[in-house]
């Protein structure tokens, strides 16, 4: 393309809107017990508020937001999370994934199952942003890959 | 007592090195094929550790995920067809990833990390299918496998890209062809464990969306297993796809497919429930005859030696398949030792591919010559092996399993597919004597290669050679010993057998 | 001694050959004494068998059970003896034959010879100990796949194109054979061999019967020979001559006989053959086979093929003998496996050492060749003879029996098919004999003299041989009583 | 060939149609999925959700305990499906870094 | 037969966009438009079980006060709408993968049409 000078509304909007959508999107994990949400909804708002700045600003800037090299640990990170979690309980003498075999002080079965519940959304969300993240730089470097 | 955990140890092997491998691979690149070697090493273990156990004490195990029982929880079935099967695949895999080290290096320079971590993913999700006892968990699986081995797939040729997507369309309208099926028999029964719902269809097998569930689970089922009609994405995809790969997912892939079919039509619904209603069993079994010709004859027309073997897995999937449609246990018991013996077979023809591409560079049966006796005397023989053992001679394995399918069309006195088997059987023989010939005969009308006494020995490394050795020695040995298979089959039979 | 597992060590010893075969495939010294040593300590092995067999006491060894309720057995009952004493016996001949041949041929490759020959005659000994129809399979696709490196030698097109042809037949055969074993199975639920047959007590209907009749016909009869089975066999001469003489004289076309006896002695049963009407299929093939044979014979100009065809001939007086049906046919037939084979040998012996020593193939110029190679021509005499029936050679013997046989079973047509075919055998080879000795040799057998030692003392010992069980046929091993408790056994066993 | 595929679809959207019109009225509170128990007198998963999920849980959305809780398994392997994708993409559009050993 | 027709047109409408979906698979020519019929497939499957899980007179699967959890009728059937969530993930992972091979086509080929793409491999 031609004419590469960027538009600074562009990126200023969209360097302003970036933040309050992460905060949503922690909302939307966060409070996914109590209302429509989970880690994937949550996951997929944390990412568009890292996409838009991509899409917006280009990668370099971008990157000073989040590394497109972080993208890949931290979705495996995300997937030990979660199955870290089922994998204590397996070692505490439970099923895989049976949180109330979890070994969290303070706290009794359904307690227990809420809080594992919260962690393994977590996982997922972290999970799910990087992954979306790490698709959209791995199409854009796709593109010129020929 | 860790034998009841085996059902869940496999898949978590799968994963943590799933994920290990990338997070390692960032910083130590060269030792993921170590890795990869060492995960699938522990699966193996862990199956064979189960498969022994479960033969000692005989009872199935019901692993029940987070504590829940069926049908609120999800459960994981690991009964004797289950823990035969896995086996089997993570015994193949061990042994294709150890040959893949030299292909690596050849075929996808700089990346072996995600390829390995695909491969993990790819076992995880057939290990999930084989062992999973919930019929929407299936779907997951089926899922994660699909997607990882059109990845795999995709790494290889100029075309490999293109037969993928090919695949990717056709496998996910399966796979959707499938969950909608699920969706049917769920609106219908209120319940997606598989154990459960084969207790209440009797009462609902008269609607006619529990029919169309059945007949969309088998169409889902049958384009992952690659079932006659539905074979097309298959010969592309194995061509073009790199060695390692194909010789990875040819074995496994569609055996678990079939399996599932296994599981749908003789574990889920049951023979006699649907014969009444829509004679299924032999709707396949016409399709599976057909498709054995279909493939031996193609196979005969192809040059390339990989793509000759994708066509003739096209028919060993329907001497698989024509079992099930049997639906006696002969046919039963010469299916499950197909689907052994097949898996070993093709696994190590693709793998003698593989070795032949690596040192010549193409692997065009056109170019064969008796040089190559002289070159890869070792790699030609365990070619013979599987060969023969292809073409049914005893006592090689591939005898047996024919036996026992030809001993159950008997029973159902269904000569046509008695005939089917016979004359597929002089097929292969067609087309695999035709490499053998040219490899160990002069060929008497260019006298250049006249003298073979010159070309020094040639044959593959350590990595490549052992895997191809064991198989080759499997072979054999299960063909002699497969009377204790056998009898260890006996004990898998569905109910109503 | 123990005798229990004499039977597998029979089966086992030329197996043990081929590695040391191979090893020493540099030394042919070495490598060909290997081969002598496991022929002879084979055929004492199955010697230490001959009195056992002549007791008619059956000595039976089950190895690992190959699929349930079908074990790998190994029963050397007398018929089996009686078959093995004649293979690994006349192997010896072949391979001290062989080592004039091979070497007067300058042939390439003679290690791979050697090995596929070893573990041809293990096979051989293995159909003839198979205690089942499932072992008997094995080995028959072990013989199969075992003689296609043999077939194919020379390596020349016409060799590679014999070697497909040659595969073609024997593996549908061998396809055909397992159908019918598996459709046996399924009726009666045993593939034993058991003198009288399994049948007895499954009912059966007559179609059903017939098409399994078919399937094993098509399965041993390839082997066999019988006509419209027959043309591997011919073309099939263009492996070197002592595979023809071995091969086609004693190993692969006698397994297929012994196969049909096996087949309608021990799985049918003579009740049921004729209950069937059987063995009217059977004799209708063979009698065609002979006389059609026996005229093709006389158009050949090639002396192997003439054999081959002569071949096909004896082979389907075998099997007419079996069809009759009576216990002095199935004698007659017996004792013409063995003497048939010896006559043969003898015949194949002088058309290798025919071509070796004089590099003549036809017929047409075989004048006067007497007079080079008398041994040689004195044996052929001696084995046309025997072929022809007349006595005192050993031919004449086994077709006294079977004449006689026709004759207790009232049937005139077999009688005069023997008769016939004996004729058309004279005519086509005295032309030969006539040549050799009255007619004039040409200037090129100038200089040439009696082949080597190493093939003019075995086809003179066979040709010997051949006259001694004219004269006795219990001479050495009792071959007369062999065939005659084996047809008693098959007879009255129900 | 065009033809044939127009029949192909025409033929799957009749099948689709004829079997739909045997499923359960849509939205029937007493349809076999919504009753207590099941005609073999197991649990329907269902109704257990919705009336068991708060005791188990203490959690309201029973959307998140069912995800997350009874069925995690399924949600482990929907994480990993995302996941494959990730490593996919990098698999197959990474530029080549020829960096490797030896 | 108006009561039958409202119990199962929704079902229709899905085995209706089901074939759409195909339609588009099949007979389209660019492979991004097959692509596009994949996801109405998909989006065909994922409508189906979510008008399955409808029930008549309930909401939402959230524990609201006054509505009893005892009662299930006021609650619709929470397990479609989870393995819809699923499904869902399921279907982007699988578009992910299917761009990312449409991308390394165009790569190699320049082109995303059937025929011009089978013209170049001849």
């Amino acid at each position: 393309m031609k004419n590469r000078s960027p538009s600074p509304i562009v990126l200023l909007g969209t360097r302003f809107l970036s933040p309050y959508i992460m905060v949503f999107g922690f909302y939307v994990i966060f409070h996914g017990h109590y209302s429509p949400g989970g880690g994937f909804q949550g996951g997929t708002l944390l990412a568009v508020s890292l996409l838009l700045v991509r899409i917006a600003s280009g990668t370099k800037i971008a990157n000073l937001q989040f590394k497109d090299y972080l993208a890949t640990p931290y979705a495996a990170i995300g997937v030990i999370i979660y199955f870290g979690t089922g994998l204590v309980a397996l070692i505490m003498g439970g099923y895989f994934l049976d949180y109330e075999q979890l070994p969290i002080p303070g706290l009794e079965g359904a307690d227990l199952r809420y809080w594992g519940i919260l962690i393994i959304e977590l996982g997922i969300g972290l999970t799910v942003m990087t992954v979306l993240v790490l698709i959209y730089d791995n199409m854009v470097k796709g593109e010129d890959y020929a | 007592m860790i034998g009841s955990e085996i059902p869940a140890l496999i898949p978590i092997t799968y994963i943590l090195f799933a994920v290990l491998i990338p997070l390692i691979g960032l910083w130590k690149r060269e030792i993921v094929w170590q890795l990869s070697l060492l995960g699938s090493g522990i699966a193996t273990f862990f199956s064979a550790w189960g498969f022994l156990h479960l033969i000692q004490t005989g009872e199935t195990i019901r692993y029940y995920f987070g504590g829940w029982t069926p049908p609120v929880g999800i459960e994981f079935v690991y009964d004797g067809l289950a823990a035969f099967m896995v086996l089997v695949i993570n015994t193949i895999a061990f042994l294709v990833l150890i040959h893949s080290k030299q292909i690596s290096k050849v075929e996808f320079p700089g990346k072996k990390m995600p390829y390995y971590t695909i491969a993990m993913l790819m076992m995880l999700g057939f290990n999930g299918m084989v062992l999973t006892g919930d019929l929407f968990n299936l779907y997951v699986f089926l899922e994660i496998s699909s997607l990882s081995s059109y990845a795999l797939i995709a790494i290889g040729d100029k075309r490999a890209p293109l037969a993928s997507f090919r695949y990717l369309i056709i496998g996910t309208v399966g796979g959707s062809l499938y969950l909608l099926g699920v969706g049917f028999l769920y609106t219908v029964t209120g319940t997606l464990n598989i154990i459960d719902m084969h207790a209440m269809l009797p009462q609902v097998i008269g609607h006619s969306s529990v029919i169309a569930a059945l007949v969309l689970m088998v169409v889902g089922v049958g384009v992952k297993a690659a079932l006659f009609p539905l074979h097309g994405w298959l010969p592309d995809s194995y061509t073009f796809a790199s060695s390692s790969s194909s010789a990875l997912i040819a074995p496994i892939g569609t055996k678990v497919a079939a399996y599932i079919l296994f599981r749908v039509v003789l574990f889920l619904f049951g023979v006699e429930l649907i014969d009444d209603q829509l004679p299924v069993t032999t709707i396949i079994g016409i399709f599976a005859g057909i498709g054995i010709l279909y493939g031996s004859v193609m196979a005969i027309a192809q040059s390339e030696m990989k793509k000759m073997l994708a066509y003739s897995s096209v028919s060993q999937i329907g001497y698989i398949i024509m079992g099930i449609s049997l639906a006696n246990p002969f046919g039963f018991i010469g299916a499950v030792l197909h689907i052994l013996n097949h898996a070993l077979m093709k696994a190590l023809l693709f793998l003698v591919s593989g070795s032949l591409r690596l040192k010549e560079g193409h692997s065009l049966i056109t170019k064969f010559n008796n040089s190559y006796r002289k070159k890869y005397p070792w790699t030609m023989a365990a070619f013979t092996t599987a060969a023969i053992s292809m073409v049914g001679l005893p006592p090689l394995a591939g005898f047996f399993s024919k036996w026992y399918l030809a001993l159950g069309t008997i029973e159902n006195s269904n000569w046509i597919l008695l005939a089917v088997i016979l004359i597929s059987s002089l097929l292969n023989a067609v087309y695999f004597f035709r490499i053998l010939e040219k490899v160990y005969l002069n060929d008497p009308d260019d006298v250049s290669m006249e003298d073979t006494d010159t070309i020094e020995n040639n044959e593959v490394g350590f990595t490549m050679m052992f895997p191809m050795a064991v198989m080759a020695i499997g072979l054999l040995l299960v063909g002699i010993f497969n009377a204790y298979i056998v009898n260890v089959i006996f004990t898998m039979f569905p109910a109503g057998f | 001694m123990e005798l229990t597992y004499v039977p597998l060590y029979a089966v086992l010893v030329s197996l043990v050959a081929v590695p040391f075969i191979l090893l020493s495939s540099k030394k042919p010294n070495l490598r060909e004494f290997w081969t002598i040593l496991a022929g002879v300590i084979k055929f004492l092995l199955v010697l230490t068998l001959l009195p056992s067999a002549l007791q008619g006491n059956v000595i039976e060894l089950q190895l690992i059970e190959i699929a349930p309720n079908l074990p790998l057995i190994l029963k050397a009952d007398t018929f089996g003896v009686f078959f093995a004493l004649i293979a690994s016996g006349l192997w010896i001949f072949t391979s001290f034959y062989s080592i004039g041949y091979m070497r007067g041929h300058k042939e390439k490759k003679q290690t791979r010879y050697f090995a596929s020959f070893a573990v041809c005659l293990s096979s051989t000994i293995g159909i003839a100990f198979s205690g089942n129809l499932l072992t008997f399979i094995i080995f028959y696709e072990m013989l199969t796949l075992a003689t296609y490196p043999l077939v194919i030698h020379s390596e020349s097109k016409e060799a590679i194109a014999a070697g497909r042809k040659y595969l073609s037949y024997t593996l549908t055969a061998g396809l055909l054979l397992i159908a019918a074993a598996g459709i046996t199975y399924s009726i009666t639920g045993t593939l034993d061999f058991v003198p009288g047959g399994i049948f007895g007590e499954a009912d059966l209907s007559k179609s059903m019967a017939v098409v399994i009749f078919l399937l094993f016909l098509g399965g041993v009869g390839v082997k066999a020979g019988i006509m419209p089975l027959h043309s591997w066999l011919p073309s099939a001469m263009a492996a070197p001559t002592p595979v023809s003489s071995l091969l086609h004289a004693v190993a692969v076309v006698k397994s297929g006989v012994f196969g049909v006896i096996r087949v309608v002695g021990f799985i049918f049963g003579p009740d049921v053959m004729a209950q069937f009407g059987l063995n009217d299929i059977l004799m209708i093939l063979a009698g065609f086979t002979i006389i059609v044979a026996s005229l093709l014979a006389f158009a050949q100009d090639n002396l192997k093929r003439r054999l081959a065809y002569s071949t096909v001939g004896h082979l389907s007086y075998i099997v007419l003998g079996v069809a009759l049906l009576t216990e002095t046919g199935l004698i007659g037939s017996i004792l013409h496996i063995s003497f048939h084979a010896t006559m043969k040998i003898t015949l194949f012996f002088c058309a290798g050492a025919i071509m070796v020593n004089l590099h003549k193939k036809n017929i047409s110029d075989l004048n006067g060749i007497a007079k080079v190679m008398p041994w040689t021509m004195a044996a052929f005499t001696i084995g046309s003879m025997g072929l022809a029936g007349i006595p005192p050679v050993n031919g004449f013997v086994s077709k006294w029996y079977l004449a006689t046989g026709a004759l207790e079973g009232g049937m005139l047509v077999p009688v005069i098919i023997f008769v016939v075919s004996g004729l058309l055998n004279v005519g086509y080879f005295f032309p030969i004999i006539h040549r050799a000795y009255f007619k004039k040799g040409g200037p090129e057998l100038e200089g040439h003299t009696e082949a080597s030692p190493f093939m003019v003392v075995p086809l003179f010992g066979t040709a010997i041989l051949s006259i001694l069980f004219g004269l006795n046929p219990d001479l050495f091993f009792n071959f007369f009583d062999m065939a005659s408790s084996v047809a008693s056994t098959i007879f009255n066993s129900i | 060939m065009k033809y044939l595929k127009l029949l192909l679809i025409l033929v799957f959207a009749l099948l689709l149609l004829f079997a739909a019109s045997d499923l359960p009225f849509r939205g029937d509170p007493d349809n076999r999925m919504n009753q207590q128990t099941s005609m073999t007198g197991t649990d329907v998963p269902g109704n257990y959700y919705i009336s068991e999920a708060y005791n188990d849980a203490h959690t309201p959305n029973i959307v998140t305990v069912v995800l997350g809780d009874y069925r995690s398994i399924d949600t482990l392997g929907e994480q990993i499906v995302i996941f494959t994708a990730g490593m996919i993409t990098f698999l197959l559009l990474r530029k080549r870094r020829d960096d490797d050993e030896e | 037969m108006l009561e039958f027709f409202m119990g199962h047109y929704a079902y229709w409408f899905t085995m209706i966009l089901l074939s759409v979906g195909l339609y588009g698979m099949l007979l389209k020519k660019n492979f991004v438009k097959k692509t596009i019929g994949l996801s109405i497939f998909q989006a065909g499957v994922i409508l189906f079980f979510v008008s399955v899980a409808m029930k008549e007179g309930a909401t939402v699967p959230v524990k609201a006060d006054g509505l009893p959890v005892s009662e299930v009728s006021n609650y619709m059937n929470a397990l479609p709408h989870t393995l819809m969530l699923t499904a869902i993930v399921v279907g982007v992972a699988t578009l992910g993968v299917a761009y990312a091979l449409l991308i390394n086509i165009y790569n190699r080929y320049g082109t995303l049409n059937e025929d011009e793409l089978i013209d170049k491999i001849q």
